[in-house]
């Protein structure tokens, strides 16, 4: 018991204060890594859960793939960051005092609101051992919620779309290799016999 | 099975989508084409949707309703995209961003807003404002070359992203406190007492408000209007609103339709705060995108003053305020898009000067169009104004009518200003003719069902009064 | 319940703590034993011997961005396979054809991305 | 009460500790191995000198490495300049933790085993960035986003390779994968995806044929460049420990993890763990013959193959599977 | 504070929605900054769904995390190809330089 408290308390001050650093960090670049970290913790909150499929989930997704392209995006676009800090300690106390807001009420909220008694103990928390977290969603996923299961299938090919259309930029003149042309190649087309008489040209007539 | 001829719209859409993608690409230069291509399908799709017009039943184990109500918003939203494809003309050619991923990624919006009007569960209704958005996104800043276009796509991005974000974080809320994210279930479990559905309601409320530009978080639409290419903006005041309100209307009246009084003095304070902005802010405006960007707020905000009423005659004027709001925008939209002098758009008011003299006919187009949208009588504006202030009346909110009333004058002034500049201004040179047929249907089209309305209104009222039936 | 099936994460978090250790240790070892007399030649970038002409995080082309984001879409379409796969056991013809569907329109996307170019690098 | 946990804790040590040294000195003989193999291949004798057979030089190595001063170059951001190679060794050390040797013969068992696998060695694209990007000079920039833009479009064909034995198991633990292969190893009916596996982990650990980024002609050691002293001998390490970890998962998903090749007496009496490590040595010796034969492949037809060929095949090889089992109903129901 | 609860959850996704939302205000210049503070404000949203989804032993707030996971990253790629688009147009990424569009 006592260790959950103590591995939950460190997960989420990683979490926090990793998140405070995303929004006050004077380079992108460790703002990004920051955000990695932040992202590591939350999915370790999920697999303390009992939820491990999103913990993983959210370490292959957002780690492995959004957090990359942000880290290329950053490297790209080389942004001078010295200016970028100048707007930062006018809007402190007016972005804190929003925050301090926000905390009460939602604090306010989630103190006041009467324990449910669908809410269960975290002692409470079945893990089952026959259907897996993966096979329990799968079991729903895929048929009960089968139309926005599409939906989210034509979101990926908009977004592909949208990255195409936006970035992509061909290189008209290039010469590109075509490997199947280069192995479909058969020796008559690349070798020519021709009869030739002694002291007289050859022409060839391609 | 599930019984799919129910859906067949959007199978229907989505087959037309991906075959369309793959024509796109193995066809060389197939722009004109596809857009034609798409145009008929739109316009194949309404006679589907009016197919299983009446039946009311829930589908996917009832988080997927199709019913009147779903229906009729499904063909307005067919109509404002296929006509805002009919419209455009020579224009995407003009700009050079004759892409066919343009009809695509309308399609995709289209796809969008199903989603968004006919879904019974906070699910369904994230993913559908997400799918619309997205598509936005890219639309609006679809013209790579220029500055404008691509500042309106990052400025849209980030605020819109922001807004469904809110979204979300009330859609979390209220599952937990109420168990479950399906509207029918939401309405049983609600209890007043329970602040963090409250917290919930308003996180939704105004991540919805964002989609349909009201006042306190439209702080993008005069913008992303001005910026993106006019094609794009058209669609943009045309569907997305219509999809907004319509899962505006869901969310009130069907998942909180026990909390109207919770949610009735947020709604009033939007629908009055927009209505005076959409009036006084549009006066000092000399780019023609921008006043229609802020005439767009104010309309919205009309249609919620309807929905402030909590009543079915409120939900039905809504509805045909939203119906006539989007002939009286395709109408203008269509007249914007010809303000072109050789190949060049214009945008400033100025340009208009003497219109009458070389352009009589598009000249009194534009001028009964500015009438309706300022609401004078005989005109089908009027009418949808007049639904709205007797639906508010009925139910004895009297200063939301006052303040319409002034707030519809005052916007009066920003449309006859521009009818001053057309007939009595030193005249400019001429612009070039309309070119393609599109234009000249739709314009005409548009602006004879304008003048025509009040031959018999009640066709209009009595589809939205059986549409209203769904949430009693 | 939830704690022994924490039991074996615990090991994990344990075998996480001692493999960081592990490389500070080797880190530190060296620091402790190696000489340091660093000189501005040594410190200076590794050039091929001629002076490095302009700033090292230069801009490049977007193709490594276009990469990042086909990852992306083709990663969260595994993360779609991967509960499918667990439960195609109980969840019938409709699940399989569900899943069909959807690899579908994601194949149409990829045949869209190959005829457009993204995929070449030239 | 603290007591009860000080032994846990022990005990887990103990645990860790033993597949620990284990592993790095597997690690150490490896790469022995590896340029024994490289030697014989070209007729000349690996390295022989330093201990009996010369398997002392890897350590030897190390030792050196422990004595080099470190140059962190002037341009760099410390930090993450350090940070790089305990990220990727810690990482590629961390993934064992999982690999079981024998059905008890594990450290952690946890039952979404395959996904933490994948999860892994999707971050450890993390390490190569931080310290292309640290090091503040062209070369390991450019060289570290080109192993990563390379690592990121392999891992997207062993996402689908990897769906594709989960379709036969059913389930994502690995203790599973390894027992539902008692009657035929993976490897047999889906070949064509262990072809495919086998190539895109030498392309994900970036082992040649596909280790352009840091081969000498092209850009000098890739996002190596800078490093020096006992830094550049943890990304050796952590590079032989993700080459190992790839040759485990490779014969856990295809050769049947512990299981002998066939169950009758002589065979089933050798210890589990055993037939493992023999079947990593086996794919190991395969990456290593690989090494010395094959010619480099250039970037684009790197790339190309990763996307164009490897993809739609193991897309489609998921379809098939997938028809093949749902139309025969040989779905593993648990 | 021993036993760890739905509250304890709860409290966290609140906190780093307000660093979301306090983020956002904050950084008004660094576009790239807002799109993380727009992908914290999603993670705390998933952090309250799975938290519900867990305490309330039903399985929906999981599958909807599903769902939010992929909009966010279809989100991510969009965002910052337009931001690509834009830098390739302007040069720099100050939002402060949005201003073309005065109205």
């Amino acid at each position: 018991m006592l260790a959950h408290a103590l591995v939950f308390y460190l997960f989420s001050f990683i979490a926090i204060s990793s998140s405070l650093a995303v929004i006050s960090s004077k380079n992108t670049v460790h703002a990004v890594f920051f955000l990695i970290l932040d992202f590591v913790s939350i999915s370790c909150l999920f697999i303390m859960m009992g939820a491990e499929y999103l913990g993983m989930l959210t370490l292959i997704v957002y780690v492995g793939a959004v957090a990359v392209l942000f880290l290329f995006v950053v490297m790209m676009l080389n942004v001078n960051f010295k200016d970028l800090r100048t707007g930062f300690l006018s809007y402190l106390p007016f972005g804190l005092l929003i925050g301090i807001v926000i905390i009460i009420e939602l604090g306010m909220m989630i103190g006041t609101w009467k324990y449910k008694d669908s809410f269960i103990k975290t002692s409470e928390i079945q893990i089952s051992s026959k259907v897996s977290n993966t096979e329990a969603l799968g079991n729903v996923l895929y048929t009960d919620f089968i139309h926005y299961f599409q939906i989210s299938g034509i979101i990926l090919l908009v977004a592909m779309i949208g990255a195409i259309l936006l970035t992509f930029r061909q290189k008209e003149n290039l010469k590109r290799q075509d490997i199947t042309k280069q192995v479909s190649r058969e020796r008559d087309d690349g070798v020519l016999l021709e009869e030739v008489e002694s002291f007289k040209g050859v022409k060839l007539n391609d | 099975m599930i019984e799919l001829q129910n859906i067949f719209p959007e199978i229907f859409l989505t087959l037309s989508l991906l075959l369309l993608l793959i024509a796109g690409v193995f066809l060389k230069n197939s722009f004109s084409l596809i857009k034609k291509i798409t145009i008929i399908l739109l316009l194949i799709c309404i006679p589907l949707v009016y197919v299983n017009y009446d039946n009311q039943i829930l589908i996917f184990n009832n988080n997927y309703s199709i019913n009147n109500f779903s229906n009729l918003l499904k063909i307005i939203i067919l109509i404002s995209s296929a006509f805002s494809l009919i419209f455009t003309g020579q224009y995407l050619k003009r700009l050079k961003i004759e892409k066919f991923e343009y009809m695509i990624l309308i399609l995709c919006s289209t796809l969008g807003m199903f989603v968004m009007v006919s879904t019974n569960n906070l699910i369904g209704l994230y993913l559908g404002i997400e799918l619309q958005s997205l598509s936005l996104y890219v639309l609006s800043s679809i013209d790579r070359n220029s500055l404008k276009s691509s500042e309106s796509g990052v400025k849209y991005f980030v605020l819109g992203a922001l807004s469904s974000g809110l979204f979300l974080y009330g859609c979390s809320l209220i599952y937990g406190f109420t168990g479950s994210t399906n509207y029918l279930i939401i309405n049983e479990n609600f209890t007043v007492e329970n602040i963090g559905l409250i917290f919930g309601l308003v996180f939704v409320i105004v991540g919805l408000a964002f989609k349909v530009s009201a006042v306190p978080f439209h702080m993008w639409t005069p913008d992303v209007y001005e910026g993106s290419p006019t094609a794009v903006t058209a669609f943009f005041a045309l569907a997305p609103k219509v999809a907004g309100m319509g899962a505006f209307i869901q969310i009130l009246f069907v998942a909180f339709g026990g909390a109207f009084a919770e949610w009735k003095t947020i709604i009033i304070f939007i629908s009055v705060a927009s209505m005076i902005l959409g009036s006084v802010a549009a006066i000092g405006q000399t780019n023609i995108k921008r006043l229609m960007a802020y005439s767009s707020i104010g309309h919205m905000g009309y249609g919620l003053a309807g929905l402030a009423t909590g009543s079915l005659s409120g939900i039905s004027a809504t509805l045909s305020y939203i119906f006539i709001y989007v002939v009286m925008n395709i109408a203008a939209f269509t007249s914007i898009l010809f303000f072109s002098r050789d190949k060049k758009y214009c945008e400033d008011i100025r340009d208009l000067g003497g219109l009458s003299k070389n352009h009589p006919v598009v000249a009194v187009c534009f001028c009964i169009i500015l009438f309706s949208l300022a609401g004078i009588p005989p005109l089908a504006g009027f009418f949808a104004k007049f639904y709205i202030f007797k639906s508010v009346i009925e139910s004895e909110m009297y200063i939301l009518a006052v303040i319409g009333l002034l707030s519809s004058v005052i916007s009066a002034f920003y449309y006859l200003r521009i009818i001053k500049i057309m007939y009595f201004d030193t005249e400019q040179e001429k612009f070039d003719d309309i070119s393609g047929l599109g234009m000249k249907f739709s314009l005409f089209s548009s602006s004879f069902l304008i003048l025509f309305y009040f031959i018999n209104p009640s066709f209009l009222v009595n589809i939205t009064e059986i549409a209203s039936k769904v949430f009693n | 319940m939830l704690f022994d099936f924490l039991r074996d994460y615990a090991t994990i978090l344990i075998f996480l703590f001692i493999s960081i250790g592990l490389g500070f240790a080797f880190i530190i070892v060296n620091f402790l034993f190696s000489p340091s007399n660093p000189d501005p030649e040594k410190l200076s970038a590794y050039e091929c011997g001629f002076e490095a002409f302009d700033d090292a995080r230069m801009k490049f082309d977007v193709r490594f961005y276009l990469v990042a984001i086909l990852f992306i879409i083709f990663d969260l379409e595994v993360a779609f396979l991967f509960p499918w796969a667990v439960s195609l056991g109980n969840i019938g013809l409709l699940g399989f054809w569900s899943m069909m569907f959807f690899l579908f329109i994601l194949t149409v996307g990829f045949i869209y991305e190959w005829k457009k170019g993204a995929l070449d690098w030239e | 009460m603290i007591n009860e946990y000080l032994n846990i804790i022990f005990l887990d040590v103990l645990k860790i500790m033993l597949l620990l040294v284990p592993v790095l000195i597997a690690v150490a003989m490896i790469v022995w191995v590896d340029r024994r193999v490289w030697g014989l291949v070209q007729l000349r004798r690996g390295p022989n000198v330093v201990g009996p057979f010369g398997l002392l030089q890897t350590a030897a190595d190390a030792l050196k490495y422990i004595f080099k001063e470190i140059i962190i170059p002037a341009g760099a951001n410390k930090v993450i300049f350090i940070l790089a190679p305990v990220v990727t060794m810690s990482l590629a050390l961390l993934a064992w933790a999982v690999i079981p040797f024998g059905e008890n013969i594990y450290v952690a068992n946890i039952n979404v085993g395959i996904l933490y696998l994948f999860a892994v060695s999707s971050l450890g694209v993390y390490g190569i960035i931080m310290a292309g990007w640290a090091s503040n000079s062209k070369y390991p920039f450019l060289g570290a986003l080109r192993s990563a833009a390379q690592m990121v479009s392999y891992e997207v064909s062993i996402g689908f390779i990897i769906v594709t034995v989960l379709l036969c198991v059913g389930s994502l633990n690995l203790i599973d994968i390894v027992v539902a292969q008692k009657k035929v190893w993976f490897a047999i009916p889906l070949f064509p995806m262990f072809v495919i596996f086998f190539i895109s982990a030498l392309a994900e650990t970036n082992r040649p044929p596909f280790d352009l980024p840091e081969a000498e002609a092209e850009l000098v050691a890739g996002y190596q460049t800078e490093y020096s002293g006992m830094m550049y001998a943890l990304f050796w390490l952590g590079e032989y420990a993700n080459i190992l970890l790839m040759c485990a998962m490779g014969s856990i998903l295809f050769l049947g993890g512990w299981l002998p090749p066939a169950d009758i007496f002589p065979l089933n009496a050798i210890p589990s763990p055993l037939w493992l490590v023999l079947k990593i040595l086996l794919l190991f010796v395969a990456f290593a013959l690989i090494k010395a034969i094959v010619p480099r492949y250039r970037y684009d037809q790197l790339m190309r193959l990763g996307w164009k060929v490897f993809l739609p095949v193991s897309l489609v090889w998921v379809i098939l599977v997938s028809g093949f089992l749902v139309y025969f109903k040989m779905l593993p129901v648990n | 504070m021993i036993d760890i609860s739905l509250g304890h959850y709860l409290f966290l996704g609140a906190i780093i929605f307000t660093i979301g939302i306090v983020g956002i205000f904050l950084n008004r210049k660094n576009v790239i900054v807002l799109l993380m503070s727009i992908e914290l404000i999603l993670i705390s949203a998933n952090i309250n769904l799975v938290a519900f989804s867990v305490y309330l032993q039903d399985i929906v707030g999981q599958v909807f995390t599903m769902f939010v996971l992929t909009v966010a990253a279809g989100e991510a790629a969009i965002g910052l190809a337009i931001l690509v688009v834009f830098f390739r147009n302007k040069g720099s990424i100050h939002v402060e330089d949005i201003n073309t569009l005065k109205g």
